[in-house]
């Protein structure tokens, strides 16, 4: 199994349904594609919708921790839903758990940006 | 079972690798019926230490094998993993969280912190331009009759 | 891809490492992207490999080591499935289809014809009380671009 | 995966769905159960019903052909369903589909025995 993305824009909201498995191996493309669609698309923010991954190592935890530094340079907020509870231990060990606005799905997610915006 | 069951698996330092390490850990250690979590945490250490042989060990060249070998005896799983790449100079720099040598790859430094985390026994030896070994241990609860 | 990837599986002589042994091999092919019959046709040929060394090989006994080499090479799989047992007096005879030692075992002697059927390659070299090697080779036509 | 079994009884035919990999490992325990199966039922007929088979070899043909000099051997007749092309492959190979009686499901098989006996 493999790394696939589905990228959607809503509003001022990218969202990016990551599917498959996110190790060092995939993680190099997903990096690449998610710079390239934020320098193309005019989103302001990123959501991360982790509900389909089937696994994820700490190559993971660098990716988003990258796309973390992009999205909040430019002004925006990384959102991140659809963390299982492996994602989630990972997110406390690293202590990416203090610095991510994490949300049970899209809507909570979304909603969370209107009432700031 | 009687006495141990063990494999031995050497690869190319290929990135597409990582996900078939993966793959045939899982698929030994499914005798032993484990847990979908326990599963998840061998799988995990295993990628983040076949992952630094790729990267650290052998720059990213192709061209490297990396070795794993596992014995599992009674519900214990032991797993080594190691490389001749280039070898870790200040091992207790290296075993700190966050600390990584290729913030340029963004490396998150959590590797050996997750291993250590995710397995019951953890150990690094490592010989600058030699190579590196991981040795790692994990009990397995969940022993149910086999099926067969 | 540029040049060749590879590995090396060894395990003990255990029955319940032949599922692991087919899995290990899919894991690896998989990267060719084969199709469903390709795969099967792979798994089946290992499986009947691996079988014969734990079974004919080391006689069921489980401390012997089963080792698999595979390669690929463009589309190309080469596996090798080698044993350090008992060995094969009588090639040609084994080899012929419907050939048993073992019937009392309800073996039904297509291993080998299975092998050669299900491969695009196929060889035994075989030395009595010194072991087995059977070299297999296989064309995924499927080869697609990799999504990654 | 391993292998699993589901057996019943049905008039003078013991109907036998195996699900999983029949390999050498697994074929060990299924002789057992088969042939335990035949000497505590009543059954004259066996019905091998493969539909849920992922996974056969030649370990696999040795167990049908056993079991196939089992029934015959009392005057029973061995019927064999749900053979996928995989597993057809292992029977032109082995000359079993010659002597073997192949039925598309279990209803076309239950039925070509009510016209016999
Ligand atoms: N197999 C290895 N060979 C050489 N150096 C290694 C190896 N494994 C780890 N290291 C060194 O240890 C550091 C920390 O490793 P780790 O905690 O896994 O973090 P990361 O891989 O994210 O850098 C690495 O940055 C690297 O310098
Ligand atoms: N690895 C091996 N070591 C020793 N003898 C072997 C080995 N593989 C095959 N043989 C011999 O060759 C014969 C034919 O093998 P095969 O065609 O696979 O049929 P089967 O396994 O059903 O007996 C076996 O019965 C055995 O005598």
């Amino acid at each position: 199994m493999r790394l696939h993305e589905e990228m959607e824009q809503y509003r001022n909201v990218l969202i990016v349904r990551l599917k498959g498995e996110l190790d060092h191996h995939t993680a190099d493309g997903l990096k690449q594609r998610l710079e390239d669609a934020l320098l193309r698309g005019r989103a302001t923010h990123v959501l991360l919708n982790l509900s389909g991954l089937a696994f994820m190592d700490s190559s993971g935890l660098g990716v988003i921790l990258g796309r973390y530094k992009t999205v909040t340079a430019r002004g925006g907020k990384l959102l991140v839903c659809g963390v299982g509870p492996a994602v989630r231990r990972l997110f406390e060990l690293s202590g990416l758990l203090k610095i991510l606005a994490l949300y049970e799905n899209e809507h909570e997610a979304l909603g969370s940006l209107e009432v700031v915006s | 079972m009687n006495g141990s069951n063990r494999m031995v698996l050497s690869f190319s330092s290929r990135s597409e690798n990582e996900a078939f390490a993966r793959i045939a850990v899982a698929a030994f250690v499914s005798q032993l019926d484990p847990t979908v979590e326990e599963l998840n945490d061998l799988k995990t250490a295993v990628s983040e230490a076949v992952t630094n042989a790729i990267i650290h060990g052998y720059d990213g060249k192709p061209d490297g094998m990396v070795t794993i070998e596992a014995r599992i005896e009674g519900d214990a799983v032991s797993i080594i993993v190691r490389d001749e790449g280039k070898g870790i100079e200040d091992l207790e720099l290296a075993r700190q969280p966050l600390f990584t040598s290729r913030p340029d790859l963004e490396r998150s430094g959590m590797g050996f912190t997750i291993m250590e985390n995710f397995m019951d026994e953890f150990d690094v030896s490592s010989e600058p331009g030699k190579g590196t070994e991981i040795r790692m241990m994990k009990r397995i609860e969940s022993k149910k009759a086999l099926y067969n």
